[in-house]
């Protein structure tokens, strides 16, 4: 019999989650002895909590909210990787004024998620010799395209590389960007695979990332094929976005899911408690489960 | 014994009814005989209401002495509910579904008797003042309880169907407890075992005034017509 | 035809003001560009609108069976209305981020915690002003009834509800327009289908013209709804005003 | 001191419930978890409700105002209701976030786009129910105007509408309770300030009981109003109901 | 002439009054003189309300001959309004500052000659039902109209009153079209320049009864009694 599994996504299908769809579609899961259930909700913030509550088995989310949560004492561990770098990115428009990170004195930002957004912009406008008072923020909290493009705020933070890019072209408007982790924030794992701490089912796990590397090694062979398999899997899922954001997402995808980097942690724990996020990094002994 | 038992005598004791500064009625203390009729007479505004009102216990402090049926100055039919099912409102609203069923007849007869039997099914909003006072006057009597107030129930009527029905009241209600408030001499004449007159502010009632031979009496009885001018004059001497 | 008049007008209205303010298509496409986004992508929006609906019409039915239950028993009773008319009220200020996961973790992710969060948008407009309704009865009737030895039951029943029809249809009308924010709401507890989650991702994804031809059909559920509320509602009241001669 | 017995029961069901089902915290605090916080966080918590409590106030007043003109319009001109009675009617079925940006465009992301958002959710039940009032108006009243040779206008302002206050007061119950998640949404507009706002970051960083203090202050807020427009609503309507001897 | 241009006379022609399928009057043609007054009576349910609707242009096909006052069965003082606030409704509906103005005092004097002159600030759910009636009476008098309606507007009052009152419309509306529908015949006989049975269903109008003398009638006056006596044994015939 197959073993079922909850997997809450972190926010709509998307490119992000080719591996999952994929390995889904294929068979990979079945293959694996695991009959695996997709939920994509509408607010980024409840799997994981809904994960250490027990309602789901793993939640797809993301290494700075995870180390929030714990340091506020939320029982989870990180138990695989799907994107082992940031996505998120400073982006304005190409023919604005904003040529450099010091052009941005005296602009407006818009920001999605306040705090962690917040946070990464400091650090990247003092690695360009500003701080946060030389800048208006504003929270659009959805939409960022279109607050850049309405030209009500004349950057954004939170932007994914590997989508508001594309966003901006199907609109015909080309944008400029700064990778957070070149401008002055550590390096992090964008999206994570975590799961109930005390209830970590080590074999079930094993299982889901073996199958997870095997769909990413496929799909990476052969993504023309994926993306059929892809986008035939929502009909909601096939538009030019999605088709413009898979080849930029591809490359992007961990090739190894068990992969585990204790001191990225280490160093982005120091930042949030250094931004003031958090109070204290918590042990990282607690919340990292290495797969291997 | 056992009839006066059926029909209890209806007694005030020091009653005060006012409403605010407004003093109706003060250390008011009045008898209405057990199974008898007294009609009520008095200038608009003195009181008869809010004494019937007091009777039925629906102001505050008031109590009710027996179980009864008041007929109001408005005819109150629920809009939602044909004639017939407003007749039978107090049997719906005890929710005995035996007496509800024995009542139907009974109801279909009032209403035929006063002169709405053709209109069993229809909306109180189609009907004419007067059909309405009278669907109300149905409800009232088939109600069968041994108090009973009513309150200008013929107001809205004809001089003839007035007649009718007055006799209709008058046989059915006879034996029972009945305070009827008119603005009629006459009426109150023709029904009452007793008629008072209420007067003044705070109102005081006048003495009991008892019309001679049985009811429903002829109208044209020169000792009626007699009676008539006294109660006039005794509203007319109380501004 | 006069709708259908109205309707057209309300397009070209739409039409002109996009041409007028020069507002981008990525904020607000002209219907003609979501006219061709609502042939083109007709299979998907039919199937959203479906799941969309159900939960409308699921939810407006549970919201006014409980709101109508609410008032009744708040009209019964002065202990219950001390306790849960606060909650009720209070229950209106909760925004669903905040309760979502508690709906996915009592209800679970399926139909269940959908309809349950648009209820909850749905049922207040229904207690409050039938329980409004309830508390204006005639006192002409109250009086009546009293000396009829009518148990407060019966009274509530027989008078004071049908009493407060016309105010319940009043509640119910306001109930059906708010049913599919209702609905789209309740998409966001976890849904994986519906209106309300085609157009959060397509606006997150800059696909604005899909965006607003879900919303087009939206505003159509939303109307349809309305009017067969509204007829409804006529129907419960077929008598004149209250004080109808 | 009633209302106080009250809170205290709820706070103790709500401290039970969580003890009881084992919810976990940072998915439902219980209260004296939430009360820490209250007291720890109460600088921040002020000024966030104050903020919050400027646009429901704002946004209920402009909400009153908006729907008394609509209902009042729509009661006295057929030709506006064709038109714009179905605009009202759609303009509850779309989510805030299909309209935040244009409201952005034309308002920016100062206090008024969020005021107008607070508005568009409050001001229906009261074009509803007052219009609804306005339809149900005594014949025998309208009748007599007529025969006095009283003008339309004179119609709806002097009988009219006072006569469908109590229905307008029903409408603006509504109103109050709703207008805290009207403030709330119209923060979805681009707030950095608000108990909405608050809200929404806390629950992201999983500090779940600051976000339920919020949401306590939010509550407070909004029964507050409630309780204040009720006292209002009652006054408005001194006499009493429509048939009453 | 200019009497007869200022109080004209009011006519039907082939009307046919009708709710639904109950046809109450059909093909009727009347005729009411111009500044006289003209008495209706008829049994309950007649048509006698239906008819003045007709005349005050309330009905679908009826169109209004001249502006007049009407005064309904209901008295539909306005609750929100004190009584003189009421009684000048005619007034603040027509939006005429100064007519509003220069009606005050009239309108003060009517309510103190109805007996209400001390209530003048008071709100209508706090008087009795015949106060009410004399409000809705001084609401009527107060628009001074060349053409005056007038449903049953004394049933509500006490016999003293109701003399009172009716010299009181006897002398106000002198000169004026007056169609005044009563249960009671001495009254309509002591009011009318003509009496008027309806009768039938759907109903026809029985011949012109003038009563002789200049009005307000002595009620007592053998004629009138006799009169009665006539018009009851009309009622009397036609269920
Ligand atoms: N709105 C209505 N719908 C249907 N039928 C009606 C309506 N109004 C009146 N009728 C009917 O028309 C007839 C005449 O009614 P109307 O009120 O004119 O009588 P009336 O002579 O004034 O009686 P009353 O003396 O009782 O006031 C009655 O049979 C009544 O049922
Ligand atoms: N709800 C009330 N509030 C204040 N005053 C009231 C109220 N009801 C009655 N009154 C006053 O009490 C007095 C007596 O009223 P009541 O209705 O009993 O008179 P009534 O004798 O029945 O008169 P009518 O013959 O006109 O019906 C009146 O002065 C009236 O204004
Ligand atoms: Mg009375
Ligand atoms: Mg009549």
């Amino acid at each position: 019999a197959q073993e079922k599994v909850r997997v809450l996504l972190d926010w709509f299908v998307n490119p992000d989650h080719a591996a999952l769809v994929v390995a889904k579609q294929r068979g990979v899961f079945a293959k694996h002895g695991l009959d695996v259930e997709l939920i994509a909700p509408a607010d980024p913030n409840a799997p994981p909590k809904l994960v250490a509550a027990g309602q789901a088995d793993y939640a797809v989310s993301y290494q700075p909210t995870l180390q929030m949560l714990v340091a506020e004492g939320l029982p989870l561990a990180r138990v695989g990787v799907l994107v082992a770098q940031p996505l998120n990115s400073l982006v304005a428009l190409e023919d604005s004024p904003v040529k450099t990170l010091a052009d941005f004195k005296g602009r407006k930002i818009g920001y999605s998620i306040a705090g962690f957004d917040e946070a990464l912009l400091g650090a990247m406008l003092e690695s360009a010799g500003l701080t946060l008072k030389d800048v208006t923020l504003i929270n659009v909290n959805f939409a960022l395209t279109t607050a850049l493009m309405s030209k009500q705020v004349d950057g954004v933070i939170g932007a994914f590389r590997n989508f508001e890019l594309n966003d901006l072209e199907l609109n015909k408007a080309k944008g400029r960007i700064w990778l957070v982790e070149k401008n002055g924030v550590p390096a992090y794992d964008e999206l994570i695979l975590v799961a109930k701490r005390e209830t970590v089912d080590v074999a079930r796990t094993k299982k889901l990332l073996a199958a997870i590397a095997e769909a990413t090694a496929w799909l990476k062979a052969n993504p023309a094929e994926a993306w059929a398999i892809f986008s035939k899997s929502g009909k909601e899922l096939d538009n030019d976005l999605n088709r413009l954001a898979w080849k930029d997402t591809l490359p992007l995808l961990a090739d190894d899911p068990v992969a585990l980097d204790r001191a990225r942690y280490e160093t982005f724990a120091a930042f949030l408690v250094k931004r003031g996020l958090i109070k204290q990094a918590p042990a990282t002994a607690s919340y990292l489960r290495d797969m291997r | 014994m056992t009839f006066v038992v059926a029909s209890p005598s209806l007694s005030v004791r020091g009653a005060r009814i006012a409403f605010g500064d407004r003093v109706v009625a003060n250390n008011l203390t009045l008898e209405f005989p057990g199974g008898r009729t007294t009609c009520l007479l008095g200038r608009s505004g003195v009181g008869k209401t809010s004494l019937l009102r007091w009777l039925a216990g629906l102001l505050p402090g008031a109590e009710r002495a027996a179980p009864l049926a008041y007929m109001a100055q408005r005819d109150l039919l629920l809009p939602w509910l044909n004639l017939l099912d407003n007749v039978l409102l107090g049997h719906r609203l005890r929710g005995d579904a035996v007496a509800l069923g024995a009542a139907g007849p009974r109801a279909r007869t009032l209403l035929a008797e006063v002169g709405l039997g053709h209109r069993l099914g229809d909306r109180p909003e189609t009907l004419s003042a007067g059909m309405r006072q009278r669907a109300a006057l149905a409800r009232t009597l088939c109600e069968d309880r041994p108090v009973v107030l009513m309150d200008e129930p013929f107001a809205h009527l004809d001089a003839v169907t007035r007649l009718e029905l007055q006799d209709l009241a008058a046989r059915l209600l006879a034996g029972r407890t009945v305070v009827l408030v008119t603005h009629d001499p006459l009426e109150a004449l023709r029904l009452g075992h007793q008629v008072r007159v209420l007067s003044g502010t705070p109102f005081t009632v006048g003495p009991v005034i008892e019309p001679p031979g049985p009811m429903p009496r002829d109208p044209a009885d020169p000792t009626l017509l007699g009676l008539q001018g006294r109660l006039i004059a005794q509203l007319r001497n109380t501004a | 035809m006069r709708p259908l008049i109205t309707a057209i007008g309300l397009l070209l209205a739409w039409e002109a003001l996009t041409w007028a303010t020069g507002v981008p298509v990525y904020i607000l496409p002209p219907p003609s560009r979501v006219a061709v986004v609502l042939v083109e992508r007709f299979d998907l929006l039919m199937e959203q609108a479906a799941w969309t609906a159900a939960e409308m019409i699921l939810g407006l039915a549970l919201g006014l069976v409980l709101g109508a239950v609410l008032a009744v028993v708040f009209a019964a009773s002065a202990g219950w209305r001390r306790w849960a008319l606060p909650l009720v009220i209070v229950s209106q200020a909760i925004p669903v981020i905040a309760i979502a996961p508690l709906l996915v973790l009592w209800l679970g992710y399926g139909m269940a915690s959908k309809v349950a969060m648009a209820a909850l948008v749905i049922f207040f407009p229904v207690v409050s002003t039938l329980y409004d309704g309830l508390r204006r009865t005639d006192q002409g009737w109250l009086d009546l009834a009293q000396t009829m030895d009518a148990c407060p039951r019966a009274v509530l029943l027989q008078i004071r509800l049908p009493a407060a029809l016309p105010a319940f249809a009043s509640g119910a009308r306001i109930a059906a327009a708010v049913a599919p924010i209702g609905a789209v709401i309740g998409e966001w507890v976890g849904a994986s289908a519906g209106l309300g989650y085609l157009m959060t991702q397509s606006l997150a994804r800059g696909q604005t013209p899909l965006a607003f031809a879900a919303l087009f059909l939206l505003c159509l559920l939303g109307l349809a709804l309305y009017h067969a509320t509204d007829r409804a509602a006529r129907r419960l009241v077929p008598w004149q005003s209250p004080q109808g001669e």
